[in-house]
Protein backbone atom coordinates (compact mmCIF):
# COMPACT_ATOMS: atom_id res chain seq x y z
CA UNK A 1 0.00 0.00 0.00
CA UNK A 2 1.10 3.71 -0.89
CA UNK A 3 0.46 6.81 1.42
CA UNK A 4 1.43 10.16 1.06
CA UNK A 5 2.38 11.71 4.44
CA UNK A 6 2.49 15.63 4.31
CA UNK A 7 4.55 18.39 6.85
CA UNK A 8 3.32 22.40 7.27
CA UNK A 9 5.29 25.37 8.60
CA UNK A 10 7.86 25.03 11.22
CA UNK A 11 7.33 21.20 11.25
CA UNK A 12 8.06 20.79 7.67
CA UNK A 13 11.40 22.90 8.54
CA UNK A 14 12.28 20.30 11.49
CA UNK A 15 11.38 17.28 9.97
CA UNK A 16 13.15 18.66 6.67
CA UNK A 17 10.43 17.28 4.13
CA UNK A 18 7.39 19.10 2.77
CA UNK A 19 5.82 15.59 1.62
CA UNK A 20 6.68 11.83 0.78
CA UNK A 21 5.16 8.81 -0.05
CA UNK A 22 5.54 5.15 1.75
CA UNK A 23 4.66 1.69 0.87
CA UNK A 24 3.87 -0.55 3.65
CA UNK A 25 2.27 -4.24 3.58
CA UNK A 26 0.08 -4.38 7.06
CA UNK A 27 -2.30 -1.60 8.33
CA UNK A 28 -0.52 1.03 9.86
CA UNK A 29 -1.70 3.97 12.21
CA UNK A 30 -1.14 7.19 12.10
CA UNK A 31 1.82 7.02 14.86
CA UNK A 32 3.15 3.93 13.20
CA UNK A 33 3.63 6.18 9.95
CA UNK A 34 4.91 9.01 12.17
CA UNK A 35 7.51 7.08 13.42
CA UNK A 36 8.57 5.32 10.21
CA UNK A 37 9.45 8.75 8.48
CA UNK A 38 11.18 10.11 11.47
CA UNK A 39 13.39 6.94 12.10
CA UNK A 40 11.39 6.14 14.85
CA UNK A 41 11.11 9.75 16.88
CA UNK A 42 8.05 9.89 19.48
CA UNK A 43 5.51 11.78 18.03
CA UNK A 44 4.74 15.53 20.15
CA UNK A 45 1.88 15.33 21.88
CA UNK A 46 1.09 19.38 20.64
CA UNK A 47 1.27 18.15 16.63
CA UNK A 48 -1.75 17.67 14.98
CA UNK A 49 -2.51 15.27 12.67
CA UNK A 50 -5.19 15.02 9.49
CA UNK A 51 -6.52 11.88 7.20
CA UNK A 52 -7.70 13.02 3.90
CA UNK A 53 -7.56 16.59 4.96
CA UNK A 54 -10.00 15.92 8.08
CA UNK A 55 -8.25 16.07 12.04
CA UNK A 56 -7.20 12.78 12.82
CA UNK A 57 -5.54 11.24 15.70
CA UNK A 58 -2.76 9.36 16.45
CA UNK A 59 -4.80 6.02 16.44
CA UNK A 60 -6.18 6.23 13.29
CA UNK A 61 -5.92 3.51 10.80
CA UNK A 62 -5.08 4.71 7.35
CA UNK A 63 -5.83 2.71 3.90
CA UNK A 64 -4.03 2.68 0.47
CA UNK A 65 -4.26 6.07 -1.12
CA UNK A 66 -4.60 7.97 2.07
CA UNK A 67 -3.55 11.44 2.64
CA UNK A 68 -1.70 11.92 6.50
CA UNK A 69 -0.59 15.31 7.06
CA UNK A 70 1.25 16.61 10.47
CA UNK A 71 1.59 20.17 11.51
CA UNK A 72 2.26 22.49 14.61
CA UNK A 73 -0.83 24.27 16.32
CA UNK A 74 -2.24 26.46 14.09
CA UNK A 75 -2.47 30.34 13.97
CA UNK A 76 -4.01 31.91 11.26
CA UNK A 77 -6.75 34.50 11.24
CA UNK B 1 -21.55 30.88 1.29
CA UNK B 2 -18.52 32.05 0.43
CA UNK B 3 -15.16 30.87 0.89
CA UNK B 4 -12.00 32.45 -0.27
CA UNK B 5 -8.29 31.40 0.44
CA UNK B 6 -6.02 34.25 -1.86
CA UNK B 7 -2.32 35.01 -2.20
CA UNK B 8 -4.04 38.68 -3.47
CA UNK B 9 -3.81 41.52 -1.82
CA UNK B 10 -7.34 42.35 -0.84
CA UNK B 11 -9.94 45.45 0.07
CA UNK B 12 -12.26 43.94 2.78
CA UNK B 13 -14.90 46.94 1.81
CA UNK B 14 -14.67 46.41 -1.82
CA UNK B 15 -15.35 42.78 -1.03
CA UNK B 16 -18.40 43.46 0.82
CA UNK B 17 -19.87 45.88 -1.31
CA UNK B 18 -19.31 43.08 -4.28
CA UNK B 19 -20.83 40.38 -2.15
CA UNK B 20 -23.99 42.24 -1.17
CA UNK B 21 -24.74 43.04 -4.39
CA UNK B 22 -25.00 38.97 -5.43
CA UNK B 23 -27.22 38.55 -1.91
CA UNK B 24 -29.30 41.38 -2.46
CA UNK B 25 -31.09 39.44 -5.51
CA UNK B 26 -32.25 36.63 -3.75
CA UNK B 27 -32.03 38.86 0.15
CA UNK B 28 -33.03 42.41 0.16
CA UNK B 29 -34.87 43.40 2.67
CA UNK B 30 -34.41 39.97 4.68
CA UNK B 31 -31.73 40.42 6.55
CA UNK B 32 -31.49 43.41 8.72
CA UNK B 33 -27.85 42.80 10.75
CA UNK B 34 -24.41 41.85 9.55
CA UNK B 35 -21.84 41.62 11.67
CA UNK B 36 -17.87 41.66 10.31
CA UNK B 37 -14.89 41.00 11.33
CA UNK B 38 -11.60 41.94 9.37
CA UNK B 39 -7.95 41.12 10.81
CA UNK B 40 -5.80 43.07 9.77
CA UNK B 41 -1.63 42.89 9.62
CA UNK B 42 -0.07 44.41 12.83
CA UNK B 43 3.37 46.36 12.88
CA UNK B 44 4.11 44.09 16.32
CA UNK B 45 3.33 40.91 18.03
CA UNK B 46 4.32 39.75 21.46
CA UNK B 47 6.71 42.57 22.19
CA UNK B 48 8.41 42.84 18.83
CA UNK B 49 8.29 45.16 15.61
CA UNK B 50 7.14 42.78 13.09
CA UNK B 51 8.55 43.80 9.23
CA UNK B 52 6.12 41.16 7.43
CA UNK B 53 4.44 38.18 7.63
CA UNK B 54 4.41 34.90 5.20
CA UNK B 55 1.14 32.75 5.64
CA UNK B 56 1.31 28.98 4.84
CA UNK B 57 -2.04 27.18 4.56
CA UNK B 58 -3.05 23.48 3.75
CA UNK B 59 -4.48 23.49 0.54
CA UNK B 60 -7.87 21.72 0.10
CA UNK B 61 -7.97 20.69 3.94
CA UNK B 62 -8.14 24.73 4.81
CA UNK B 63 -11.27 25.42 2.38
CA UNK B 64 -13.13 22.06 3.72
CA UNK B 65 -12.66 23.26 7.07
CA UNK B 66 -13.68 26.48 6.53
CA UNK B 67 -16.60 25.41 4.76
CA UNK B 68 -17.31 22.60 7.43
CA UNK B 69 -17.82 25.65 10.31
CA UNK B 70 -19.62 27.98 7.61
CA UNK B 71 -22.26 25.11 7.39
CA UNK B 72 -22.49 24.53 11.23
CA UNK B 73 -23.04 28.46 11.60
CA UNK B 74 -25.87 28.48 9.21
CA UNK B 75 -27.49 25.76 11.03
CA UNK B 76 -26.95 26.91 14.47
CA UNK B 77 -28.02 30.19 13.97
CA UNK B 78 -30.73 32.32 12.28
CA UNK B 79 -28.38 33.38 9.75
CA UNK B 80 -28.88 34.16 6.17
CA UNK B 81 -25.38 33.88 4.84
CA UNK B 82 -21.83 34.10 5.57
CA UNK B 83 -18.41 34.88 4.24
CA UNK B 84 -14.50 34.11 4.50
CA UNK B 85 -11.92 35.44 2.91
CA UNK B 86 -8.33 34.76 4.09
CA UNK B 87 -5.14 35.49 2.26
CA UNK B 88 -1.67 33.28 2.43
CA UNK B 89 1.71 33.78 1.02
CA UNK B 90 3.41 37.58 1.58
CA UNK B 91 2.01 40.20 3.84
CA UNK B 92 2.58 43.61 4.44
CA UNK B 93 1.79 46.27 6.89
CA UNK B 94 -1.65 47.21 7.00
CA UNK B 95 -3.02 44.36 4.36
CA UNK B 96 -6.23 42.56 5.28
CA UNK B 97 -5.33 38.91 6.27
CA UNK B 98 -9.33 38.17 6.93
CA UNK B 99 -12.36 39.18 6.42
CA UNK B 100 -15.58 37.25 7.74
CA UNK B 101 -19.08 38.56 7.45
CA UNK B 102 -22.45 37.00 8.66
CA UNK B 103 -26.19 38.38 7.80
CA UNK B 104 -29.24 37.66 9.67
CA UNK B 105 -32.25 38.84 10.82
CA UNK B 106 -31.29 40.41 13.86
CA UNK B 107 -28.24 41.23 15.77
CA UNK B 108 -27.26 38.58 18.08
CA UNK B 109 -27.36 35.79 15.81
CA UNK B 110 -24.87 38.10 13.40
CA UNK B 111 -22.75 38.85 16.10
CA UNK B 112 -22.35 35.02 17.63
CA UNK B 113 -21.88 33.54 14.57
CA UNK B 114 -19.34 35.83 13.40
CA UNK B 115 -17.27 35.47 16.12
CA UNK B 116 -18.03 31.90 16.17
CA UNK B 117 -16.40 31.92 12.57
CA UNK B 118 -13.01 33.78 13.75
CA UNK B 119 -12.51 31.64 16.79
CA UNK B 120 -13.01 28.22 15.15
CA UNK B 121 -10.81 29.89 12.10
CA UNK B 122 -8.33 30.83 14.56
CA UNK B 123 -8.01 27.83 16.64
CA UNK B 124 -8.51 24.99 14.33
CA UNK B 125 -8.34 26.23 10.54
CA UNK B 126 -4.64 25.18 9.08
CA UNK B 127 -3.16 28.60 8.14
CA UNK B 128 0.62 29.16 9.69
CA UNK B 129 2.28 32.49 10.23
CA UNK B 130 5.73 33.07 9.66
CA UNK B 131 6.72 36.43 10.79
CA UNK B 132 9.87 38.51 9.72
CA UNK B 133 11.29 40.97 12.45
CA UNK B 134 12.75 44.42 12.21
CA UNK B 135 16.70 42.73 11.83
CA UNK B 136 15.49 40.45 9.39
CA UNK B 137 15.22 37.13 11.98
CA UNK B 138 12.34 34.98 11.28
CA UNK B 139 9.83 32.86 13.40
CA UNK B 140 7.24 30.93 13.50
CA UNK B 141 4.05 32.32 15.45
CA UNK B 142 3.42 30.41 18.53
CA UNK B 143 -0.07 28.95 18.60
CA UNK C 1 -13.46 58.82 17.20
CA UNK C 2 -16.75 59.63 14.79
CA UNK C 3 -20.28 60.59 15.06
CA UNK C 4 -22.84 61.23 12.35
CA UNK C 5 -26.32 61.76 11.78
CA UNK C 6 -27.31 61.90 8.59
CA UNK C 7 -31.16 62.18 6.38
CA UNK C 8 -28.57 61.04 3.20
CA UNK C 9 -28.74 57.36 2.34
CA UNK C 10 -24.93 56.07 2.49
CA UNK C 11 -22.76 52.81 1.70
CA UNK C 12 -21.32 51.31 4.96
CA UNK C 13 -18.71 50.05 2.58
CA UNK C 14 -17.26 53.46 1.37
CA UNK C 15 -17.57 55.07 4.49
CA UNK C 16 -15.07 52.53 6.32
CA UNK C 17 -12.89 52.49 3.50
CA UNK C 18 -13.04 56.37 3.46
CA UNK C 19 -12.95 56.48 7.14
CA UNK C 20 -9.91 54.01 7.81
CA UNK C 21 -7.62 55.96 4.96
CA UNK C 22 -7.93 59.01 7.63
CA UNK C 23 -7.29 56.27 10.28
CA UNK C 24 -4.29 54.71 9.30
CA UNK C 25 -2.45 58.35 8.57
CA UNK C 26 -2.26 57.98 12.64
CA UNK C 27 -2.94 54.34 13.34
CA UNK C 28 -1.62 52.26 9.96
CA UNK C 29 -0.09 48.83 11.36
CA UNK C 30 -1.40 49.21 15.28
CA UNK C 31 -4.48 48.16 15.14
CA UNK C 32 -5.22 44.01 13.95
CA UNK C 33 -9.00 43.67 14.58
CA UNK C 34 -12.37 45.69 13.48
CA UNK C 35 -15.07 44.79 13.99
CA UNK C 36 -18.45 46.38 12.31
CA UNK C 37 -22.21 46.49 13.17
CA UNK C 38 -24.39 47.07 10.08
CA UNK C 39 -27.98 47.54 10.41
CA UNK C 40 -30.26 47.68 7.34
CA UNK C 41 -34.03 47.92 6.54
CA UNK C 42 -35.99 44.89 6.43
CA UNK C 43 -39.12 44.28 4.48
CA UNK C 44 -40.85 42.64 7.76
CA UNK C 45 -41.30 43.42 11.51
CA UNK C 46 -43.27 41.83 14.18
CA UNK C 47 -45.03 39.19 11.31
CA UNK C 48 -45.98 42.57 8.95
CA UNK C 49 -44.81 43.77 5.62
CA UNK C 50 -43.05 46.99 5.84
CA UNK C 51 -43.12 49.04 2.99
CA UNK C 52 -40.58 52.10 4.23
CA UNK C 53 -39.50 53.66 7.47
CA UNK C 54 -39.25 56.99 9.14
CA UNK C 55 -36.81 57.51 11.86
CA UNK C 56 -36.85 60.55 13.99
CA UNK C 57 -34.65 61.72 16.58
CA UNK C 58 -34.00 64.24 19.15
CA UNK C 59 -31.62 66.41 17.51
CA UNK C 60 -28.19 67.16 20.14
CA UNK C 61 -29.37 64.65 22.71
CA UNK C 62 -28.62 62.00 20.60
CA UNK C 63 -25.09 62.81 19.19
CA UNK C 64 -24.21 63.73 22.92
CA UNK C 65 -25.78 60.04 23.74
CA UNK C 66 -23.37 58.41 21.38
CA UNK C 67 -20.48 60.50 21.99
CA UNK C 68 -20.71 59.45 25.57
CA UNK C 69 -21.38 56.11 24.98
CA UNK C 70 -18.10 55.97 22.41
CA UNK C 71 -15.79 57.57 25.28
CA UNK C 72 -17.17 54.86 27.60
CA UNK C 73 -16.17 52.15 25.37
CA UNK C 74 -12.49 53.87 24.42
CA UNK C 75 -12.51 53.52 27.99
CA UNK C 76 -13.34 50.12 28.65
CA UNK C 77 -11.95 48.47 26.26
CA UNK C 78 -8.31 48.73 24.59
CA UNK C 79 -9.74 50.07 21.31
CA UNK C 80 -7.79 52.63 19.08
CA UNK C 81 -11.17 54.59 17.59
CA UNK C 82 -14.92 54.18 16.89
CA UNK C 83 -17.08 55.00 14.29
CA UNK C 84 -21.11 55.51 14.75
CA UNK C 85 -23.25 56.89 11.38
CA UNK C 86 -27.05 56.29 11.77
CA UNK C 87 -29.70 57.32 9.27
CA UNK C 88 -32.54 59.55 10.10
CA UNK C 89 -35.63 60.46 7.95
CA UNK C 90 -37.57 58.86 5.38
CA UNK C 91 -35.71 55.09 5.02
CA UNK C 92 -36.45 52.44 2.19
CA UNK C 93 -35.98 48.69 1.83
CA UNK C 94 -32.49 47.77 2.03
CA UNK C 95 -31.17 50.91 2.57
CA UNK C 96 -28.84 51.10 5.84
CA UNK C 97 -30.17 52.76 9.02
CA UNK C 98 -26.34 52.22 11.74
CA UNK C 99 -23.32 51.71 10.90
CA UNK C 100 -21.01 51.05 14.34
CA UNK C 101 -17.24 50.01 13.95
CA UNK C 102 -14.40 49.90 16.73
CA UNK C 103 -10.71 49.04 15.77
CA UNK C 104 -8.31 47.40 18.44
CA UNK C 105 -5.40 45.44 18.92
CA UNK C 106 -7.06 42.00 19.44
CA UNK C 107 -10.27 40.86 18.31
CA UNK C 108 -12.43 40.40 21.88
CA UNK C 109 -12.00 44.21 22.48
CA UNK C 110 -13.08 44.94 18.84
CA UNK C 111 -15.80 42.45 19.22
CA UNK C 112 -17.19 43.39 22.75
CA UNK C 113 -16.83 47.29 22.21
CA UNK C 114 -18.79 47.21 19.17
CA UNK C 115 -21.31 44.96 20.76
CA UNK C 116 -21.75 47.36 23.62
CA UNK C 117 -22.30 50.09 21.62
CA UNK C 118 -25.16 49.24 19.56
CA UNK C 119 -26.93 47.88 22.90
CA UNK C 120 -26.75 51.04 24.05
CA UNK C 121 -27.73 52.43 20.69
CA UNK C 122 -30.68 50.46 20.67
CA UNK C 123 -31.74 51.06 24.48
CA UNK C 124 -31.17 54.32 25.10
CA UNK C 125 -30.40 56.51 22.09
CA UNK C 126 -33.26 58.93 21.31
CA UNK C 127 -34.35 57.47 17.98
CA UNK C 128 -37.75 56.54 17.14
CA UNK C 129 -39.03 54.30 14.07
CA UNK C 130 -42.19 54.72 12.31
CA UNK C 131 -43.40 51.88 10.11
CA UNK C 132 -45.64 52.16 7.09
CA UNK C 133 -46.87 48.83 6.41
CA UNK C 134 -48.03 47.56 3.23
CA UNK C 135 -51.86 48.78 2.96
CA UNK C 136 -49.99 52.06 4.29
CA UNK C 137 -51.33 52.16 7.65
CA UNK C 138 -48.19 53.66 10.00
CA UNK C 139 -47.45 52.74 12.94
CA UNK C 140 -44.63 53.35 15.87
CA UNK C 141 -42.37 50.43 16.42
CA UNK C 142 -42.83 49.63 19.96
CA UNK C 143 -39.89 49.91 22.46
CA UNK D 1 -38.69 81.68 34.25
CA UNK D 2 -39.05 80.47 31.01
CA UNK D 3 -38.39 76.58 29.94
CA UNK D 4 -39.12 74.81 26.56
CA UNK D 5 -40.70 71.59 26.62
CA UNK D 6 -40.24 69.49 23.84
CA UNK D 7 -42.48 66.11 22.86
CA UNK D 8 -41.05 63.11 20.67
CA UNK D 9 -42.62 60.45 18.41
CA UNK D 10 -46.03 59.06 19.66
CA UNK D 11 -46.11 61.26 22.27
CA UNK D 12 -45.98 64.13 20.06
CA UNK D 13 -48.69 62.68 18.13
CA UNK D 14 -50.64 62.16 21.61
CA UNK D 15 -50.22 65.99 23.58
CA UNK D 16 -50.74 67.45 20.19
CA UNK D 17 -47.38 69.49 20.71
CA UNK D 18 -43.91 69.48 19.69
CA UNK D 19 -42.70 72.40 21.75
CA UNK D 20 -43.60 74.71 24.20
CA UNK D 21 -42.42 77.58 26.11
CA UNK D 22 -44.10 77.47 29.80
CA UNK D 23 -43.84 80.02 32.46
CA UNK D 24 -43.29 79.80 35.96
CA UNK D 25 -42.03 81.64 39.32
CA UNK D 26 -41.25 78.82 41.86
CA UNK D 27 -38.95 75.92 41.13
CA UNK D 28 -40.48 72.96 39.59
CA UNK D 29 -40.03 69.20 38.93
CA UNK D 30 -40.05 67.62 35.82
CA UNK D 31 -43.54 66.00 36.66
CA UNK D 32 -45.23 68.96 37.66
CA UNK D 33 -43.96 70.54 33.87
CA UNK D 34 -45.52 67.52 33.01
CA UNK D 35 -48.85 67.70 34.91
CA UNK D 36 -49.10 71.89 34.19
CA UNK D 37 -48.81 71.23 30.28
CA UNK D 38 -51.20 68.09 29.54
CA UNK D 39 -53.56 69.66 32.08
CA UNK D 40 -52.87 67.69 35.21
CA UNK D 41 -52.51 63.83 33.54
CA UNK D 42 -50.45 61.35 34.96
CA UNK D 43 -46.73 61.39 33.53
CA UNK D 44 -46.75 57.24 32.25
CA UNK D 45 -44.43 55.36 34.03
CA UNK D 46 -42.90 54.43 30.57
CA UNK D 47 -42.24 57.88 29.55
CA UNK D 48 -38.89 59.04 29.32
CA UNK D 49 -37.39 62.37 30.30
CA UNK D 50 -34.14 64.32 29.40
CA UNK D 51 -33.42 68.00 30.73
CA UNK D 52 -31.17 69.75 28.79
CA UNK D 53 -30.71 66.91 26.35
CA UNK D 54 -29.37 64.29 29.70
CA UNK D 55 -31.07 61.56 30.79
CA UNK D 56 -33.34 62.58 34.09
CA UNK D 57 -35.99 61.58 36.55
CA UNK D 58 -39.63 62.69 37.22
CA UNK D 59 -38.09 64.34 40.35
CA UNK D 60 -35.49 66.70 38.63
CA UNK D 61 -35.96 70.06 39.54
CA UNK D 62 -35.43 72.51 36.68
CA UNK D 63 -34.58 75.98 36.29
CA UNK D 64 -34.73 79.14 34.25
CA UNK D 65 -33.65 78.51 30.38
CA UNK D 66 -33.49 74.64 30.73
CA UNK D 67 -34.78 72.68 27.84
CA UNK D 68 -37.15 69.31 29.13
CA UNK D 69 -38.21 66.57 26.65
CA UNK D 70 -40.56 63.62 27.22
CA UNK D 71 -40.55 60.66 24.61
CA UNK D 72 -41.53 56.80 24.47
CA UNK D 73 -38.92 54.42 25.02
CA UNK D 74 -36.66 54.44 22.12
CA UNK D 75 -36.55 52.51 19.15
CA UNK D 76 -33.42 53.16 16.93
CA UNK D 77 -30.80 51.33 15.36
Amino acid sequence: MTITVKFFASLREQVGKTETQIEFSDSLTVNKIWQQVTANKVLPKHILVAVNQEYASQDTTVKEGDEVAFFPPVTGG
Amino acid sequence: MKIEITANAFNPWQQLQSYEKILNDKYAGVYGAANIFVGTMRNYNEGDTVQSLFLEHYAGMTENYLAKVSKIALERWEIIDTLIIHRVGEIHLGETIVLIATWSGHRQAAFESCRFLIEELKSHAPFWKRETLQNNSVRWVKG
